[in-house]
């Protein structure tokens, strides 16, 4: 089937960021991402689990945002101001969609 | 002396303090129990609802009096001032750095609302009469101490500025908001409603709240075993001392308010308590630079089984014996 | 007409109308309290299954009598045929296009369990009696209304099809098979059944309808907040004005069978409600274009409200008024 | 023989049992009714909770005796012994690998906790009384069985070495330390302790155990429906035919002991009944080869509604007759 | 180690429709998928979260499926017909697998 | 913005397993990676979800790990020990990072 060329980016980003980091998207024009649940996860900071956890506060996220190429750069500027001073990851993938017209 | 002991042993053998020792140990042997995070928050919600309800039928039962104004006061004054006196007994006994002391400073200035619960139960269990309003102490006391520790870490250096938003994110939290809403709920239908569903909020309360302690030992439990080497003696020092000094400034406040033997014990307790839901989820936005395993360790590994364990019993003996109550 | 406001302001002021609008005022606020999904799920499960129960417990006391076939007849009756009124007052008040609008028709054909659950909390309260088996009424209209959307649907130009699968989809979800489960279930083991786990189902009730509501209540204010700009004033009207509508239908039907004044109350719940669980997950597969903001606002946002607040006291009101009961 | 009958159908009009038919009944005609995986959780913690605290209360009222030492060995013994037992019958019957025989094997040398708590609602339901550390003999019957069976599965071939680390999982694993945890905390506090909690442990009890049933019949239900194909007649003749060797070898032991009926009886249970938690997770683990299918619908989807339904008031039936009780 | 070309193939699609999607799969012969819960997600049809919905129909779930390349169009024909007339979105990515056999 | 080459791999492997997946990622210095809930699936060994599963023992999660291209070798043989004798999957993407340090 036709597809087409695109770019699937990858957050994984404290709970309590969320928000912030939708609404930053938003702004930059950036409407189209799902967001997925995390159980646990290991980095600098250390190991963390769900099970470990009082209260969701402190748990993580992935948001994934499948995006047209040209609009990259905006996405990563967006993110990358909320995610600076915060633990999280951003990964960035070539991708292939169907419906080109929704992205 | 040896009232309190004996206070403190029969407080030792009851169900709610045993559960939580139960999960606290099962999380130090490595045993895979847990507790689901949508039951833990079930569980939550209940104890919440629960006792706000509780307390809102108190007030419609005996009436508000002077006492209630007086008592948010010195909550809200003691939620402002003590991360101040955490912050100086940081700095006093821990190597820890400007950011990292104000967050858990502004830990021991919020609540613990399960500390708070506890007490109330141990309260009834005694049959020592409280006021109904001290929920909603509990509730305004769990956000001032925030911006207390964000001015004390802004001393540091660092820019400070409390993001546009944050502030109703904290205010509007889900615990404070589902407090106070049903407290009011409970004083708007007082005795009435209380019948109409005591046979859910107040026949089961115990029960609950044991299952609720074991999920709570089983998370202290843990983050102890993740944050080993994490926190010195000197942190863990001030976890223990803390609470002490903290009932201490609640007592005093108390007493000039002239609260009865129960409200007394509860507003040390809230002083003594430190928060480990709003005032963490607060600082990851806020000071993503402090490091949670510091505060949470603190907080829940360290002062909350403390006061579960000693300190409510004590500071319910201390507010029996100074009232002579 | 004096005793109705009194009832309503009586109904205001009950811990289940109150923890709703805690609810609602917490998401209108933007507060981030939230009942999680398996909690929410679980209570629903609760509901579900203690309201069937002491339906065929009831059942199983009182006997069933020809008024039975003839309720059940009429709730069916009412399923096929309400959402033709409906569709008729949204293109009479609205602007909505034919699959909008014959998806937010199936929905006011179909029922809402909560309203009806806290419509015999109402009676209870009242100390007003019903027919057991209107919980099986409830389940047999549950579906039908979505055939006649369908059908509505089809004829502005969509084929209509309904694929296999669906049908069964729909005849054996989960609220259905449970409801009708546990009513059968209370109606063999009888007031035996019922006391081995009464102070399960009966004692804590009003309880979890309560902590049910409050998540209604955050649900409900969320979607309207999302779908703000969406609804016009017409649609809203139409919300508002259809439950009194299909509640008089309900009355007359239940007029001619000859229901208990508590019966009928129900029977007009029924006609007046509007389903928000399994009518939009069938329209989300059947006519995906209709668009979900529309159904899911009116339906939970307006017509639920609605319904709990003003409509429930009103038509027990006019069931007690018109059967002298 | 009519007697047992007569308690069978008696046992088969009780609320819990109908309601896991309901499930099963669901399932089988592949509603899409299910039960939130945290919400079932959260009712097995209850469960273990409760059946843990109440035998630790009864053996802090009665006292222990020299035969729960003798109870526990004789526990210990049919749960390292009746894997062979299985084993040979399932090389007799069906065409099993050594692998997937000895896992099933395993299964059926520990418990299910469910059906050991069925089995005190039964002996309640009829004021049987039974010896309470009869929770202690199903907590150390969970793992002993895995050994054998793994040991089983060396003999053919596999290398068999269990990691370092899976003891411990199996030991500490959250079941068996909730179960054993609560009993010691039942035992400590004692009936003034159960006062404080009974009416979220003692009261609500059978009704939450009818929802986690509901919910066990969904899964077994589903699991049946999965596995179509997979087992043999020969395999169902084994799930059906194990439970009585092992409640006849229960039966001896338990007789040798000198039990109270009811305590015969949850022995009997006990060996009758097949693990589906405990014994599956450490098989998936240290014999992945086995196929889980085999032993999970064998445990789950026959042999669990045998003993439920046919098993558990044989069981109770023979030991009053033995026992004259 | 060893690796094998494959396409990864991710579908976010509307929890009522899983069934579906998986049938039709199962029908095109691709046995081999993975379901992952989704918490929330924007597009087109506006913000949802789990926490806004009555029940878990208005809820979305993401499929991924990892595939020969050379089945990859089987598997776009067949999840199209699905995903056609409904909101969601598909994303395919190169990849590569250990155990070749498996797909 | 500066990216920075990596390679991301995906585990889908059995809950029993992940302690040990985990530990053994930690002891070939693997420290980076993130754990997702799984709902269902399918593979050779037929559908599952976990509605039909009486604890979650019988689940699985995918275990998420961000790597520098050149210890990818090391990660996959660690995972592969682990994996061997169990169902699962391993899939590796091409990625790019932000913040190559963190890797
Ligand atoms: N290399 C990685 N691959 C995948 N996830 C990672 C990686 N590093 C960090 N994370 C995730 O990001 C969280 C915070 O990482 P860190 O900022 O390194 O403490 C971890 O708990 C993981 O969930
Ligand atoms: N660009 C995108 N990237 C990731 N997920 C998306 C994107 N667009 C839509 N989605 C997901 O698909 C759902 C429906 O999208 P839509 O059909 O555009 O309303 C959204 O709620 C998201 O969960
Ligand atoms: N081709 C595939 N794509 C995605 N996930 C898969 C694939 N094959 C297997 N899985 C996942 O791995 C599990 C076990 O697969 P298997 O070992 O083939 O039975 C399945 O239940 C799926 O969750
Ligand atoms: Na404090
Ligand atoms: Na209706
Ligand atoms: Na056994």
């Amino acid at each position: 089937m036709q597809t087409h060329k695109a770019k699937r980016v990858e957050i994984i980003i404290e709970a309590p960021m969320e928000r912030r980091l939708r609404d930053t998207l938003s702004k930059a024009g950036v409407t189209g991402f799902t967001v997925l649940p995390v159980l646990g996860g290991s980095g600098r900071s250390g190991y963390w689990s769900r099970e470990g956890q009082v209260s969701r506060a402190a748990g993580m996220v992935a948001l994934v945002c499948i995006i047209r190429p040209e609009r990259l750069d905006t996405l990563l500027q967006a993110a990358f101001s909320v995610v600076e001073r915060h633990i999280g990851v951003v990964c960035i993938t070539d991708c292939e969609v169907l419906r080109a017209e929704r992205f | 002396m040896s009232g309190i002991l004996g206070l403190a042993a029969d407080n030792l053998l009851s169900p709610i303090i045993l559960s939580f020792v139960l999960g606290l140990s099962a999380a130090l042997a490595r045993s895979d129990l847990s507790v689901p995070e949508a039951i833990a928050k079930g569980l939550s919600i209940y104890l919440l609802f629960a006792i706000g309800f509780k307390g809102g039928v108190s007030v419609a039962d005996h009436g508000i009096d002077l006492r209630l104004g007086l008592s948010l006061s010195a909550g809200l004054l003691m939620s402002f001032t003590l991360p101040f006196v955490a912050y100086a007994l940081l700095r006093a006994l821990t190597g820890l750095g400007t950011t990292d002391a104000a967050a858990v400073a502004g830990h021991y200035g919020s609540i613990s609302i399960v500390t708070f619960v506890a007490a109330t139960s141990v309260l009834a269990s005694q049959s020592i009469a409280a006021e109904g309003y001290m929920v909603a102490v509990a509730a305004v006391m769990e956000a001032p101490a925030i911006l207390s520790a964000l001015w004390l870490a802004s001393r540091g250096g660092r820019t400070g500025g409390v993001e546009s938003g944050l502030w109703r994110e904290i205010l509007l939290n889900g615990s404070i908001v589902l407090l106070v809403g049903s407290f009011l709920i409970g004083w708007a239908t007082g005795p009435e409603g209380l019948e109409e569903i005591s046979s859910f909020i107040v026949a089961p309360f115990k029960g609950v709240l044991c299952l609720f302690l074991l999920d709570m030992g089983l998370v202290a439990g843990r983050g102890l075993r993740g944050s080993r080497g994490v926190l010195g003696g000197g942190a863990v020092t001030f976890a223990i001392i803390m609470p002490p000094v903290g009932a201490l400034i609640g007592l005093v406040l108390g007493l000039a308010i002239g609260l009865s033997p129960g409200g007394l014990a509860l507003l040390m307790t809230l002083a003594a308590s430190a928060s480990y839901i709003a005032v963490p989820a607060a600082m990851r936005v806020a000071l993503p630079e402090a490091n949670p395993s510091i505060y949470l360790t603190l907080s829940l590994g360290v002062t909350f089984p403390f006061n579960l364990v000693l300190g409510i019993p004590l500071y319910v003996a201390i507010a029996t014996a100074v009232t002579g109550g």
